[in-house]
């Protein structure tokens, strides 16, 4: 059954206002300087949550760019919780813990595509069930990441789902300077792969790409490349002024199919959402983020955190700065 | 006061974005290309009013592709162009490596000069702005190991005119890496006239007779207050500003090191492999038999740059150089 | 006119003759020791000969892969003499003198595609004429830079023309594990241009294509993408033992085809061509190839060559690395 | 004689490939993929006999992308598999840069070791072979500048058996360096059982008390060459062979150091920014007060890896490193 039922849409607006209500909190935060740079959800919010219920969490991989993680509720409050350590710039927010299936954002554009390549056809080599879904923008598939790995996926028939969010923008660049392709989803050509472009501002159709995508993945006929077409609502980042450069027509018109309005809209008529529900949902999606907040604040940052991890045990160099770390902090403490 | 005296306090980051227009207006070879270099004048707006000054011709936003953005500099340079790369971040120059190091650092060398790479690539880089992942490190060592690229990395905003000019009049491959920190962290007063300060002199920024603190980019600034206020404990510390780490001034390390017997080199780089390992072999080679102490290096760990919360312990700051220098002295 | 006429015909035969006749030559002095690593044109004559003779050689690019050299004969005899110093491991080998507008090999696969993109579109802003062909094969097609250059070509519409050899083999490697594109032409689909795939043993049909390709570019209308589909008929090098992968069917099916014998074949069938000229023409070309070897062999290797060319002028340091050598060289003479 | 004390004399190549087949014979989760790396066995068969041994599930051919190889390793160590990758020559690892240094060398300590990256990425480098351009070029010190990495480089057939073990069933990925003149030019006696080396463990492969050559990979052969020549001159030169440069065996290197009072460094690397500088750094570091005097270093030239031509004056070769230990000789 591709299509979502009135129960999943429900569920689907729920994570949608959550994001969207979180996100503007985050926001705030930032303008405030409690935590570092944001990268808004704001207009993604369908294509992302749509997406994300298509997939079975127990056994299927995200693996997001960075605008994903509020959308990605579905996968546990964890998701949530170890975002905010990453936007305080606190170590533990690179690590999402087990068994979520959820990778930490990318810095690095396209630089996932071959981890989720890669990990998809470890699942299958290990005859694992499950796919992986890799998110990415319009701007990182013009990374040479993509194509290769694209490419690569095709070979091997991962079971792979590449979802490209084409907000329009990579920052400042307009897709019409990324790419000359009629499409993002054309470029599955080049891979042997299936391409589909969906309305991202409609969950329902990218629920329904995705598990079409999942399907054919599960049944070993290989990858596919979806685009979701969105328009970035927000700035690119707390960094960006896009009033420099975004058409302010544009957006007004984007504006009118925002995909949270659209979706609340159609629910209210159909009496399967109201304002009570709402303002319930907003409310406890604050607090839940003010919680999140709190905790990644008490998290304590031990002073250890800045050597572990590099290596599973220090070199003979590592341990003589380790030490050296930690007289100068015993002494900045005295 | 003459006409070419004339100086004006500016961020380093006007200082590139000045340099900028006045090598577009100087030569009409110049093209500048990248991610954001044009509508938006640059993540950091060091491209700021270009595109409107030269057009879109010459001002040029690529797709998100560093490999073809240096690559394709590579054919620019064959057209006798003069392409100013930008790469948002120098992290990002990962992805153009096998452009940068295996084709760029090599046109001339490989076609025994029938093609001139006449090409500079800016980047930013550097720690204290607690950025995103591969947005802060400092790479330049890994550079300096690939013959055929210069490597600049001013510390003032004056330097950042005449160096920048310098690069991109410069007909080899120059990688001109700019501090974050530094954009709006430094001011100075920079010439307004053309202004040109050569590759691989380095700058003797405080004279002193005890111990010198060798260091490039924004480091620099964090060794001069060190120094002064070493003056008050006694300490005569000199401060040399390496400007360039290819080519090196050997010549200025060796005698500034050998007038002071004792050094300190301060990168933020990781320790093993950082260029601070190059000038203490470059000391040992050149005035091993005036040093009264060994060298001392203050430098990132050998861990990768860390996130936010942990960039103040990773990156040097006053206090480890200053207990360096101490250390230095008390030694042998 | 597309279609080369009889005289051409004639040109691009003698063409594919001296540069197989020239690979046997070098082949054998690969054999004795005298040069270095060779990869064999055998198959790719009618590809690499047919594209040639479509290009205006005072004003187009050619940037070759590496088993181009010998099929470049129309762009000079520079260009073999060139080549004898680079197959000595000569420094000389890489200085292709102007004005010819031949790069030298490219042995980092890809890489020569994004400079074709920024020489061309350099070009073009300077408004100069001319288009830039590239060279590449199957496997390289699979490098990001092939992607990334030709998505940036697409966007700027760059007067060149990205030239695939699919001689089905990359080294070892079948092109049904290098992509499961359709063909390699379908890529062109991923950059917004058009994508073609010609028989690459049949010289007029390259030589149509590629007429096309440099009309569309020189006005205006942006690159193309060729694909000539060939068969390696040699070893991928002289280091290379293909009786381990290729099987000897279908490399028996494709000596039927073998373009040079074709094309002889079909000249000879209408009187354009005859054994005398055969004769001819190859002693000279083996003649040519001597002395281009023995011109090669004469070229005095300056004791300056190591340090000379990395910058215009030396670092301090290797201004000391030189005069080291220099007194090591001398000593060695003594 | 017991069975774990059998040995049979191997080429490196030999030891890799039969380590290669032992490793995945022990441990399904190994898995080999890289370019030719299948049906052909690789271009130096380094893994010849794998694909018909452990299927084309567990050993792939894949196309002809570097990134998308090291960054699918990524992938496969995520999934519990355990990746051993090679990169045909190590000169085409920098299409892979920002998998290997920006992914694989962080991952986990981006993740807090949420993920494990235990990858091995083999590939052959170094002179002496008369290769085409970018197959010979030593970047190890590139590599050892970013941490996060291992960096292992045998000079005997043993050690790359007994090395390559101990990488392969390394936690953390190690960049395995082969050097193409070892493939057939180097012989020993290699334990026919499991043999481990340590990373990290340097061999004083030569005692000696007058001055000490440190080097690595191929270097090495040629260094015991000189330092058996100079027995016949009256120099007594110790060989420590660092056997991996990250992690580097600091001790070892200050304990000989010590004792001979004299070293050479010997690398095939350009000078600048080469890893020779780390460890002179480092002898500066922890030895500086034995050192009778500076550190000598031996190393290619500050340009590009040069064609075959002019190879044998660019590589070190007995003569110079002979001359180098000479020179430091009458130092001091
Ligand atoms: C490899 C790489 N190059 C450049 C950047 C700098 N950068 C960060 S976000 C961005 C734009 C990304 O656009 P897109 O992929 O469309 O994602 P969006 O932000 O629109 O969601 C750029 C260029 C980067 N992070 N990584
Ligand atoms: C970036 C890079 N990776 C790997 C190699 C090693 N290599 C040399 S030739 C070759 C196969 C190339 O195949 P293709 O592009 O189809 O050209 P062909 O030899 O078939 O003409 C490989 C893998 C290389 N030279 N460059
Ligand atoms: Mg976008
Ligand atoms: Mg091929």
């Amino acid at each position: 059954m591709p299509k979502p039922d009135d129960k999943q849409l429900q569920m689907i607006l729920e994570d949608m206002v959550i994001a969207r209500t979180q996100a503007g909190r985050l926001w705030n935060l930032q303008r405030q300087g409690q935590v570092g740079t944001i990268a808004p959800i704001d207009g993604h919010e369908a294509a992302i949550v749509g997406a994300v219920h298509a997939l079975e969490t127990e056994s299927d991989w995200v693996l997001p760019q960075y605008r994903e993680p509020l959308g990605l509720r579905r996968y546990g409050a964890e998701v949530l919780d170890t975002f905010m350590l990453y936007n305080l710039g606190h170590p533990a927010g690179g690590h999402i813990p087990e068994p979520i299936k959820v990778a930490p954002s990318q810095i690095s554009l396209g630089a996932s595509i071959p981890h989720a390549v890669g990990l998809a056809w470890g699942m299958s080599l290990k005859d694992e069930p499950g796919v992986v879904l890799v998110f990415f923008g319009d701007g990182a598939s013009s990374e040479g990441d993509f194509y290769e790995a694209g490419n690569l996926a095709g070979v091997l028939k991962a079971p792979v789902i590449l979802f490209c969010i084409n907000n329009q923008w990579a920052i400042s660049t307009p897709t019409h300077l990324q790419t000359a392709a009629d499409s993002f989803s054309s470029k599955a050509e080049a891979f042997g792969i299936p391409g589909v472009t969906v309305d991202g501002n409609d969950p329902a159709a990218v629920y329904e790409a995705v598990f079409n995508a999942r399907k054919r993945a599960t049944s070993g006929k290989g990858p596919t490349l979806i685009e979701a077409t969105v328009y970035r609502l927000g700035a690119h980042t707390t960094a960006d002024d896009p009033t420099r450069y975004v058409p302010s027509d544009d957006l007004s018109a984007a504006q009118e199919k925002d995909p949270v309005h659209t979706l609340t809209q159609d629910l209210k008529n159909r009496n399967l959402w109201n304002d009570t529900k709402q303002n319930e949902v907003e409310t406890a999606a604050l607090e839940r983020l003010d919680e999140a907040f709190e905790r990644a604040k008490n998290t304590p940052l031990l002073p250890n955190s800045l050597m572990d991890h590099c290596f599973v045990s220090d070199t003979s160099r590592q341990l003589r700065q380790r030490s050296m770390l930690m007289d100068s902090m015993g002494n900045a403490n005295e | 006061m003459q006409m070419s005296n004339k100086v004006s306090e500016l961020s380093m980051l006007e200082a590139i974005n000045e340099t900028l227009h006045s090598e577009m207006a100087r030569d009409e070879r110049v093209v500048v290309l990248g991610e954001d270099v044009g509508r938006n004048g640059g993540v950091f707006r060091a491209t700021e009013g270009l595109i409107e000054k030269f057009g879109e011709r010459r001002v040029v936003d690529t797709p998100i592709s560093e490999a073809a953005i240096a690559g394709s500099a590579v054919g620019l340079a064959m057209a006798g162009l003069v392409p100013v790369v930008e790469i948002q971040f120098l992290g990002f120059s990962y992805q153009a490596m096998h452009q940068i190091a295996g084709q760029i650092a090599r046109l001339r060398y490989r076609t025994q000069s029938r093609f001139e790479p006449q090409i500079t690539i800016r980047a930013p880089f550097g720690g204290g702005v607690r950025t995103p992942e591969l947005h802060s490190d400092s790479l330049e060592a890994q550079f300096a190991n690939i013959p055929g690229l210069k490597i600049v990395m001013p510390s003032t905003a004056a330097d950042a005119k005449g160096l920048l000019t310098s690069a991109i009049r410069d007909p080899d491959p120059v990688l001109f890496l700019e501090p974050l920190r530094g954009y709006r962290g430094i001011r100075d007063l920079v010439p307004d006239e053309d202004h040109l300060v050569p590759l691989g002199q380095a700058n003797l920024v405080k004279k002193g007779d005890d111990v010198v603190i060798i260091s490039w980019s924004y480091q620099v600034e964090l060794s001069k207050r060190v120094a002064e206020s070493l003056e008050g404990e006694g300490i005569s510390a000199a401060v040399l500003d390496l400007r360039s780490i290819v080519p090196l001034d050997i010549e200025a390390v060796t005698e500034i090191v050998s007038h002071c017997g004792r050094a300190v080199v301060v990168q933020e780089a990781p320790e093993t492999g950082g260029f601070a390992s190059e000038i203490i072999a470059t000391i040992n080679d050149e005035c091993f038999w005036s040093l009264e102490a060994p060298v001392a290096r203050v430098s990132g760990f050998d861990v990768p740059y860390p996130v936010g919360m942990l960039e103040n312990l990773y990156v040097p700051d006053e206090t480890r150089i200053h207990s360096a220098v101490l250390k230095t002295m008390e030694s042998g």
